[in-house]
């Protein structure tokens, strides 16, 4: 039991923070340190850089451009490139379809479809979520027929996040709508979203963001060789994808970041004449996520520690997911109550535009009421927070 | 002791319910949100039409001199539609300033136009320090000859775009926390020195910073006696939170309503998600929240106007946090149980969730009257 | 709608207030402020004095001997007790047994048994619940033959409250084992304590009290004009029975004086030198109660005014029970640590025949802990806090 | 960085286990607990044949000198027992005290005792203001000639009655809050002047408060230097903070396992109670708590030895602020989900309820370490 890291560990951590501090550009940095959210742009701009420096993907194995890191370093990486500001990892290319090509695909698709994930060149989204299916995922509709060498695609995704910039999106197809269970007859492909018959439509959130889309796919013809795995088996391919889209879910690094931001503003804002930071109900509230966010790190380096013993971690990411979003929206909470009646004024496109101008009030204040908008949707999404404990009571309770 | 609503109340309840169901349905909403002033003269005529902004007008002035709890009632009714019109500022919080502070001549001017709804008067008190606290005062009116020199900054003003005339608060005397020494002006939103910025808040009403510069009205442009308008601005403030309350379990209940109709509907592994025990009892606790708060706005509505001022504000102060808190739980829990849906603009459970949002940081939050509560029960 | 007592009603409350300050016995008044339990005989003492005046029975009807009051009045009365520092109404005569004699036992019966619950010479008991029986009352196994003129009971009640002091106990039997539907075959039976084959075993609580016991029934002949009602018609009476017992459920009265204690103590007590009311987690913590209290009031008024109109509030006492028990648990963990450490000391007994001294530390901290636990049974019994959750969504919400 | 215990560690903790399972079932403790004294002897004794009471005096006194995670493993099984010999006062607290405060003469006198568990020695340092506050002294000794006199209360001392020899804090110089002029010195309990009385707490485990009334003792009784014990204390209470966060979390996996039993055995509507979703989620809340909980009682083992005591103090108040709202909620609800069953005597699930009760209440309250870890944060 040693909280501290081995000397080769703290090497490292001196080698992502000179990376950090010399390559991370000054603009993204700010950005995210200012609560504001991140362009496609900046996305792809910090990938670019991360694989220049042969870091383009942390968590893949070496023979498939990845860096082959330990969980240790992994976390030491998370942890410092949260810190430093950078954009956190859009999931999914280097954590969802990524995994599922290297466990799955053959060779030739290994070769066509992962090294331009690592070099930032292809923008991957997801098709598993429909109208109809979103916790209950399995109950999708969308249906590919087979024509000759190409699948026929027809059907509806939904909350698909940043689709308007991706080049690829992975579909999860019904191939077999008569298998005996509606898990059975699913299959994975990649379809490239210049194939005609590919509508994008945006969904706008309530704080006036688009992030997210449906996605209609009319007619669309996608090559066999665009299935990864067998036909029909697409839901074990689909479990892998959902296991691995939780690592790092704590977001512990983010939320060490966005705690100090909270403490920055209720440093100069003032409740009574005094630093609202000194007000003895706020402060207590700041003490609570902050001894919060303590036992998630712990709980979260645990976990880690178990993964690098091969133990796998398995159903205790639910506890990552829960605790962590939890967190997370307790601090977005916090941030915007700091401010009082000047989290009001808001100007759509506030935190996607942003320039740190405000309409009204201190420019920190812009952002906040949005991002406690835009947060309400970490406990819903990637399997929600009731989900999670349905988990935790089955898997680990046995219930 | 009675809990009951005359005929008369009912009446009005049941007319502005049916003015919201037949005039402000979700749709009719989204295009006055597209308008540039984002809110309706037309919809605030026919509100005065059927006698609304006359509510809390005398009748020596042509209103219906009526109470708060016929505020309440309304107030409940506008909150289920996300009423946009400036009906809290300029039909409450204006009228009720002007029939407590003595003057009778701004009362003769200003309340019958404020009945038949011609002038849109708004109170501008608020400023950048203030988290609810109403003696906070730091812009200046410095007499110079027959007239006054206002400068000075007004912060998140509600609905100061939508003024036909302004009612400015301003110290000329004593220090920025100072109860006595604050006075009221009447001031023109055109008037020179004065820069009015009028934006949308995130709850989609509207507000607006006014800054004034060497601001300089004649004297008679003094509302009440010089220093004293402390206990008039806290009446009509009083007033404002027992309805911004009403409203606000107005929103809840609708919003109960709205999940309780999703969960029904939403189907997921083959039922409906309402079959749930977990997302039951999390309704059944939106439920005892909606509860809680609707007494609680009866309390409000009834102790806004008690002459015993430790009595009255501590009332309003529990009220409020019982109305903030209710308000946290059922707006988010809405949202989770409307999952991804409950996130987007199309649907009307979001705008509910950001008015709730925007009314606990509205007159002061909860830690706030959690605090002025305990200093009123010491 | 208005808050204030009409002059009848402020009349009546200070005959109320006169009665109390006469008759009350200030021992008990004393033992109530001091947070001490009420031992059987100054609960008998307290009803014949209340009979005495003519107030035996607040809630019957005056043809039975009680008041008529209404329901203001009733809550005037139960708010003046309250303060007073009276005892709570043990419930199981006056009311569960008495009405449901009232509105389904003959008159042969109500003569016999009605008077002596009013003048306290006969204490009652429940016999519903049974081990395998709680929440899921209609599951109850005690068995009743017909043999002639008498019914011979075999069977277990438990959680019965203060059934070593009981003259009587009002028992749910199963007269008929082959019923369809387990509601159906139970009826309805009054047993004299004193009957050969009755055992009553104590159950101790986790504070070391005697409230509770177990209650065997061997063999036990009940003559058949015992019997409530129709034979196999018992659950109809039991469901009304119940109803009743949730009038003055959210206990405002006494939660109210429950606070002043609270508040009493939180200013003799001191931390970092100071009055512990003055310290302002704590004083939050005071405020969010009373607050909560306030509300309560509000809501249990209300359905009071509803009950005035003949609006029958049914599925709201719910609500009631949940609030009033959250708001009484509250109250009991903060008076305990307002005292801090000297809460730990505990001597068995010390809430039941407790005199005021204390092993350690200042008198009053002497029962804290010991009523925060027992405290921890509001949210279980009289159907839990769940099963009134249940009851919102299905009743209410029509779920 | 490594989350592993040593395979001495782990052998450690098993022994542990193993002589709970066999000598502490709950039947054998009601029966301890039917004795006067509500402890034994007779397993002190074993749990020094085990080494436990060695574990942490240093070597060349005859100790193991293990550290605070060996601390911890062993009270988290003691905790699973709910073990009522005075482990942690004789065996953690007293011992830590001596390591830390420079006297080699008391060291060498009482270590060795201590360590083959001859000796019970008993730290008194509390006094009826605290609430977790170490620097607290009230308790006076005057010097007077070569011998000390010394006055004062002590209050709620944790196996006070068990102590063959007290060691008692008292101010030799300085106000009443100062951490300067705190001395300690070796106290017979049968002292003349000293009246101790034994207690039990609501968790029937035994305290007792101690008057000091002009009690003599020889100036050789003090121990370390006059005036400089606080760092002392201080030492050996954080390892006792960290000692009975361990045994929270013990006692909080016991309640879990405990309550996840009972409800796939209790049947009501005809399936066992653990299949509704509502106490599903519970029993999957109470897990995430006492998940936290472990996190945090690592967290605190870790850094109970920290020599940058801003560091250890924040890191160990906000450990006993998670154990203490985490074991609140566990113990509670395990009551609540017992039902009835689990507000009696009979069930161990009640003892563990009111022993996580007294320790949130032990070395200071949630709110008051929430107020510390404020202080420390600043």
């Amino acid at each position: 039991m040693d909280l501290n890291f081995t000397p080769e560990e703290l090497a490292f951590r001196d080698e992502v923070r000179a990376f950090l501090r010399e390559r991370l550009p000054a603009d993204i940095a700010q950005r995210i340190k200012s609560g504001l959210s991140i362009r496609a742009e900046d996305y792809t701009r910090w990938q670019k850089l991360q694989f220049e420096r042969g870091w383009g993907a942390p968590t893949w194995p070496k023979q498939f451009g990845g860096t082959g890191w330990n969980p240790v370093q992994l976390h030491i990486f998370d942890e410092e490139s949260a810190a430093a500001g950078a954009p956190r990892t859009i999931p999914f290319g280097l954590k969802m379809v990524g995994p599922v090509i290297m466990a799955f695909g053959n060779q030739t698709q290994q070769q066509r479809w992962l090294p331009r994930i690592v070099n930032g060149e292809d923008w991957w989204c997801q098709g598993y979520s429909e109208p109809g299916a979103g916790s209950d995922l399995a109950s999708l509709k969308t249906r590919a027929e087979r024509q000759g060498e190409h699948y026929i695609v027809n059907g509806q995704k939904t909350w698909n996040t940043l689709g308007q910039y991706a080049d690829w999106i992975f579909c999860l197809v019904r191939t077999d709508p008569n298998a005996p269970k509606q898990q059975q007859g699913i299959s994975f492909l990649l379809i490239d979203m210049k194939s005609p018959g590919i509508t994008v439509r945006p969904i706008i959130t309530m704080e006036g963001a688009h992030e997210v889309n449906e996605v209609w796919l009319e007619n669309v013809k996608v090559p066999v060789e665009n299935r990864i795995g067998e036909e029909n088996k697409g839901w074990t391919y689909a479990k892998f994808l959902l296991g691995h889209e939780r690592t790092n879910i704590a977001g512990v690094g983010a939320s060490k970041r966005e705690l100090q931001r909270l403490k920055d503003i209720a440093r100069q804002e003032t409740k009574n004449g005094r630093p609202l930071i000194e007000d003895p109900l706020f402060a207590a509230r700041i003490a609570q996520v902050e001894i919060d966010l303590m036992a998630l790190e712990m709980t979260s380096l645990r976990v880690l520690s178990a993964e690098a013993q091969k133990r796998t971690p398995g159903p205790e990411a639910s506890i990552l997911k829960i605790k962590g979003t939890e967190v997370q929206q307790a601090l977005s909470e916090l941030m915007m109550y700091a401010v009082g009646p000047y989290a009001l004024p808001f100007e759509r496109g506030s935190r996607e535009e942003g320039d740190l101008r405000s309409i009204a009030g201190p420019a920190y204040a812009a952002p906040l009421a949005a991002t406690y908008c835009n947060y309400r949707k970490v406990s819903i999404y990637g399997g929600s927070n009731e989900i999670q404990r349905n988990i935790i009571s089955q898997m680990i309770l046995g219930l | 002791m009675d809990f009951n609503f005359t005929d008369e109340q009912q009446l009005l309840a049941d007319t502005v319910r049916r003015f919201v169901r037949e005039h402000y349905s979700f749709e009719a909403r989204r295009e006055i949100l597209q308008s540039k002033d984002g809110w309706s003269r037309d919809l605030w005529q026919q509100l005065a039409a059927l006698g609304l902004t006359a509510l809390n007008v005398p009748e020596e002035h042509g209103g219906l001199g009526a109470g708060p709890i016929d505020t309440l009632l309304v107030m409940h009714a506008l909150g289920e539609g996300l009423v946009l019109e400036p009906y809290l500022s300029a039909a409450v919080i204006a009228p009720a300033l002007l029939n407590r502070i003595d003057d009778a001549k701004a009362a003769a001017d200003l309340l019958p136009a404020i009945a038949s709804g011609e002038r849109i008067v708004i109170v501008a008190h608020q400023e950048p320090k203030t988290r609810g606290e109403l003696n906070h005062v730091v812009t200046r009116a410095e007499k110079s000859g027959d007239s006054y020199v206002l400068d000075g900054h007004k912060s998140v003003v509600m609905n100061g775009g939508a003024a036909d005339e302004l009612i400015i608060s301003a110290r000329t005397s004593g220090k920025s926390d100072d109860r006595d020494g604050i006075s009221l002006f009447r001031v023109a939103p055109g008037a020179s020195g004065l820069k009015l910025k009028s934006y949308r808040t995130i709850d989609e009403q509207q507000a607006a910073d006014i800054e004034l510069t060497k601001v300089k009205v004649p004297a008679t442009a003094l509302v009440g006696t010089e220093g004293r308008a402390f206990a008039a601005i806290e009446a009509a403030y009083d007033l404002g939170l027992s309805a911004i309350c009403a409203e606000a379990v107005g929103i809840m209940k609708a919003v109960n309503h709205a999940t309780l109709e999703y969960t029904k509907s939403r189907k997921q592994f083959g039922q409906p998600i309402a079959k749930f025990q977990v997302l039951q009892h999390r309704m059944a606790d939106m439920f005892l929240n909606a509860e809680q708060a609707t007494s609680m706005s009866y309390l409000a509505a009834i102790k806004c106007v008690d002459p015993d001022v430790g009595e009255r504000r501590r009332a309003l102060s529990a009220a409020k946090v019982a109305v903030g808190q209710s308000g946290r739980f059922v707006g988010q829990q809405a949202i989770q149980l409307h999952g991804g849906m409950g996130m987007t603009d199309e649907l009307i459970v979001s705008h509910y969730f950001k008015r709730l949002t925007a009314i606990d940081l509205t007159f002061g939050d909860t830690d706030f009257h959690i605090q002025q509560f305990v200093a009123q029960s010491r």
